[in-house]
């Protein structure tokens, strides 16, 4: 085993660890407002992965007003870091404002309770 | 709606309000020099929108003005990109022509000048002010259902 | 200023409809009669540019168009692949037809169908956004652009589906809908991480050239397939397609059919494009296969249990999906055999002549229950009956719907069905045997249906339904009519629309 | 019952995504930097060349992904509709409904 290279993948390691607790509180936990925490752990994680991807070895932040360095990290997975952000943004306030209805309706946000669907 | 909070609250935000809103527009009219952009000003004008709110319990019946907003600022970002058509939408026609943002930059590491970009800061401007249209409708709507009407203690039963 | 709207079409078929769902709050504050113009108007220029682009796509080909590009080259080459690129081949042709076709029949439908509600601005303009993320998801040439048409799709549909905010089990059917397409959406972004992590491309052909089939590779493809399967409401993550289709809005369902199958052109596009041959085809479709056998054999068995009318559809809408499978994973697993590829291609063409059929005779279907549920105010089966007596022209549609879904010959369900089974009975004879099992299970769950809905006596509590209005009976007469077009026509729409589509797949030898 | 399954798939779901993670390329060394490298420093078509940006990602952001940008404002668009949409107050008009 290169144990060298298994260390250098520490930090994707950490994104799976983290994105694995996101799903574990979406399957698991019967409070909708959990539920929802637990997908923006997953969102957090999904962006932790994203930036990690853009680092280079030593290099600094891709903004040429006064750098120190035109040696610089790779812009692309940072702007797809911000879509990304954005777009959990919006995600996660229309969930909330379905668990609000939902509780509007049901008076309950336990997953329990928020089965009428299928009869 | 008569719920509010006490005095020194609602003066200390109106205070903090005015270098909230100017950090904001720092923010996005220096997003092509800086950190910075169109979504991160237009979410720091949106958490002026927030006190607001909590200091003063309400923001008015200004839905469909923040609507408006919203969608003029979409569409006019939608009209620039669609003027770069000339050669493919999301052309860049603006940059180093001189004109509007029009001015050239040297290459490599400068101190910035802020008449550069072309569409770029346009498009910033134009982002921020539907962010922060967005996200004030969101925080809006959102307490209104919440603390708002559990205020007045009004329950809507299914 | 010389612009050529040829080449820029595809540009357009995604810009226009956006344009005008952001008008539409401003609009609406002026008149209500103009926000309805422009949600009309910006339905039809769509369709003008589909056609142009379709038109180009049949007689000359296809093209990529450069976002902000120096120059639009035939093909794209060098530094334009760093940019987003849109592709119009037979691929986005087809499907944006498909789109459009459902798309004004649905608007024709809706303008009567919701006029009791309230909130239409909202409805115009979540429609617009809709279709204007399937087309993105669609047209796009970028890993991750098509993730961001992903979710433009899955919010505008979970808003919608969530429309009759009235209605608890509305509410509750978006939740689940939403929560889930967004964890699939989550997963797809994670890929993205891996295949931008180890290659440094976003682009389908740039990625598609490093590809070569490492364990990498493999494992963003499992999750890209699981991810879109999901999306296109194939079993394993079927549950969440009959509360979504059955609560929303009878126009929205229609549509809504036609967004999900945006995730099997994106599948079909993934699979064939972006790996092909660099992985094990026969493996990956069997496993494409066994996944559209299990669709069309639980889809119908659940269908038959059902007691609600647009349930019932739903839970067929997941067999139907089942064929579409099976014919284009029987494509995918004789892939690179030449000695099968000529029953290889005719399943392929199978497979995706039958989406097309299927997002006709579906809406339609749907179209009929929506007028069903609001002309009695009943969705349970067993308390409808003696429909025919008033509803006459819904009963016809609604025959033609389900004739068209049993696969009963004239029409255009057969037509595609007769090409799955011929090719896969060569395959497979086992695999041709159940699927013409499966439409048997259809024809009969479709014949106890009519009877309980139009036949037997005129109902003491339905006796004062009358005819559906006439803008609802124009939307669905636009879909019956196309489907009666095909079921006139199948050789002919094939080698037009179908067979652009299985070559802009690669599949020629 | 129903859980332990369901434990024993994310298990089987972590390991999945564990090998992925360690398949992947050493942290902050990437191979394949074609693309960044043109943003950056492209002598026609970079950032600063054609754009006239200093902050690279912005150009990124607005430009060489500007429909990126124009779907994810469109998002933000979609979610305030439908947070208007599902938070507007219960009332049906009229007696009929679907």
């Amino acid at each position: 085993m290169n144990w060298e290279a298994i260390l250098m993948t520490i930090p994707y390691m950490t994104v799976v660890i983290l994105f694995m607790i996101g799903l574990f509180t979406v399957l698991f936990k019967k409070n909708l407002i959990k539920i929802i925490m637990g997908i923006a752990i997953m969102q957090n994680a999904a962006n932790l992965f994203l930036v990690s991807l853009a680092y280079r070895r030593g290099e600094y932040a891709p903004i040429f007003t006064s750098a120190e360095s035109t040696e610089m990290v790779m812009p692309t997975a940072h702007a797809l870091t911000l879509t990304s952000i954005v777009i959990g943004l919006a995600t996660t306030a229309l969930l909330l404002s379905f668990v609000i209805m939902i509780k509007k309706h049901y008076g309950s946000i336990n997953t329990d309770d928020v089965r009428r669907c299928k009869e | 709606m008569n719920w509010k909070m006490s005095r020194i609250v609602r003066t200390v935000t109106n205070f903090l309000i005015v270098p909230i809103i100017v950090y904001g527009i720092y923010l996005v009219l220096h997003g092509h020099l800086t950190p910075g952009g169109g979504f991160q000003g237009g979410a720091v004008i949106a958490s002026s929108t927030a006190l607001l709110i909590i200091a003063y319990g309400t923001l008015g019946e200004h839905e469909k003005d923040l609507s408006s907003v919203e969608a003029l600022g979409l569409t006019l970002f939608i009209l620039i990109a669609l003027l770069g058509i000339g050669t493919t939408m999301f052309y860049n026609f603006l940059a180093g022509a001189g004109g509007v943002f029009g001015g050239t930059i040297p290459e490599g590491i400068n101190p910035g000048y802020i008449n550069t970009g072309g569409t770029v800061p346009l498009m910033n401007i134009f982002v921020g002010l539907e962010v922060t249209a967005a996200l004030s409708l969101i925080i809006w709507m959102m307490s209104k259902e919440t603390f708002v009407i559990n205020s007045e203690k009004k329950e809507v039963k299914d | 200023m010389n612009i050529d709207i040829v080449q820029h079409s595809p540009a357009l078929i995604l810009a226009v409809p956006l344009l005008f769902a952001f008008l539409t709050p401003i609009v609406a504050r002026i008149s209500e009669k103009g926000r309805d113009a422009i949600f009309f108007l910006g339905l039809f220029i769509m369709a003008f540019f589909v056609s142009v682009m379709a038109y180009e796509v049949y007689t000359v080909g296809g093209w990529s168009y450069v976002f902000g590009g120096g120059t639009v080259t035939p093909n794209g080459t060098g530094s334009s692949f760093f940019r987003i690129l849109f592709v119009a081949d037979g691929i986005s042709a087809m499907a944006s037809i498909t789109l459009t076709i459902s798309a004004i029949g649905a608007a024709i439908y809706s303008y009567k169908f919701m006029e009791h509600d309230t909130g239409l601005n909202k409805f115009n303009t979540l429609f617009l956004l809709m279709i204007a993320g399937v087309n993105g998801m669609v047209l796009t040439g970028d890993l991750f652009n098509l993730f961001v048409w992903f979710e433009v799709a899955s919010v505008s549909s979970a808003a919608l589906i969530a429309f009759k905010n009235y209605e608890g089990e509305a509410v509750e059917a978006a939740l689940k809908y939403m929560i889930l397409s967004v964890v699939a959406g989550l997963f797809f972004l994670l890929s993205i991480g891996f295949l931008y992590g180890q290659y440094g491309v976003l682009n389908f052909q740039l990625l598609a050239e490093n590809i070569t089939g490492t364990n990498l590779d493999k494992i963003a493809l499992t999750i890209l397939v699981v991810v879109l399967a999901l999306k296109a409401g194939a079993v394993p993550l079927h549950f969440i397609i009959p509360d979504a289709y059955s609560m929303a809005p009878g126009s929205v369902t229609a549509v809504l059919v036609v967004a999900s199958q945006a995730g099997l052109w994106v599948l079909f596009r993934v699979v064939f494009t972006l790996y092909g041959l660099a992985v094990n085809t026969f493996t990956l479709g069997w496993i494409v296969i066994v996944l559209g056998i299990l669709s069309m054999f639980i889809g119908v068995t659940m269908a038959l249990v059902q007691k609600t009318v647009k349930r019932l559809m739903a839970y067929h809408a997941i067999s139907q999906t089942g064929y579409m499978l099976l014919g284009v994973g029987v494509g995918l697993a004789v892939l690179g055999q030449p000695e099968m590829d000529i029953y290889g291609r005719l399943a392929m063409e199978g497979g995706i002549f039958h989406i097309i059929n299927h997002a006709m005779y579906k809406g339609l279907l749907f179209m009929t229950a929506g007028v069903i549920i609001y002309e009695t105010g009943k969705r349970k089966l067993d308390e409808l009956g003696g429909l025919g007596h008033s509803m006459k022209w819904t009963m016809v549609f609604f025959m033609i719907g389900a004739l068209a879904i049993a696969g009963i010959p004239p029409f255009n369900g057969f037509a595609s069905k007769l090409m799955i089974y011929k090719s896969v009975y060569s395959f497979n004879p086992l695999l041709s045997i159940i699927a013409m099992v499966v439409s048997i299970l259809t024809l009969a769950s479709f014949v106890k249906v009519f009877h309980s809905i139009f036949m037997g006596p005129k109902d003491e509590s339905v006796s004062k339904t009358t005819e559906a209005p006439k803008p609802m009976l124009l939307g669905m007469a636009i879909l019956a009519g196309v489907v009666i077009l095909f079921s006139l026509f199948p050789g002919l729409v094939v080698s037009t629309i179908v067979e652009p589509a299985v070559e802009a797949l690669g599949v020629i030898v | 019952m129903r859980k332990p399954i369901a434990v024993l798939a994310l298990l089987i779901l972590f390991v999945f995504l564990a090998m992925g993670a360690i398949e992947m390329r050493p942290f902050g060394e990437p191979e394949e930097t074609e693309m960044d490298d043109y943003f950056l420093y492209d002598e026609e078509e970079g950032s600063q060349a054609h754009n006239h940006v200093n902050n690279v990602v912005t150009a990124v952001l607005f430009d060489y992904r500007g429909l990126d940008t124009l779907g994810e404002a469109t998002i933000l668009f979609a979610a305030v509709s439908g947070v208007l949409t599902v938070l507007r107050e219960l009332k049906k008009e009229g007696g009929k409904d679907d």
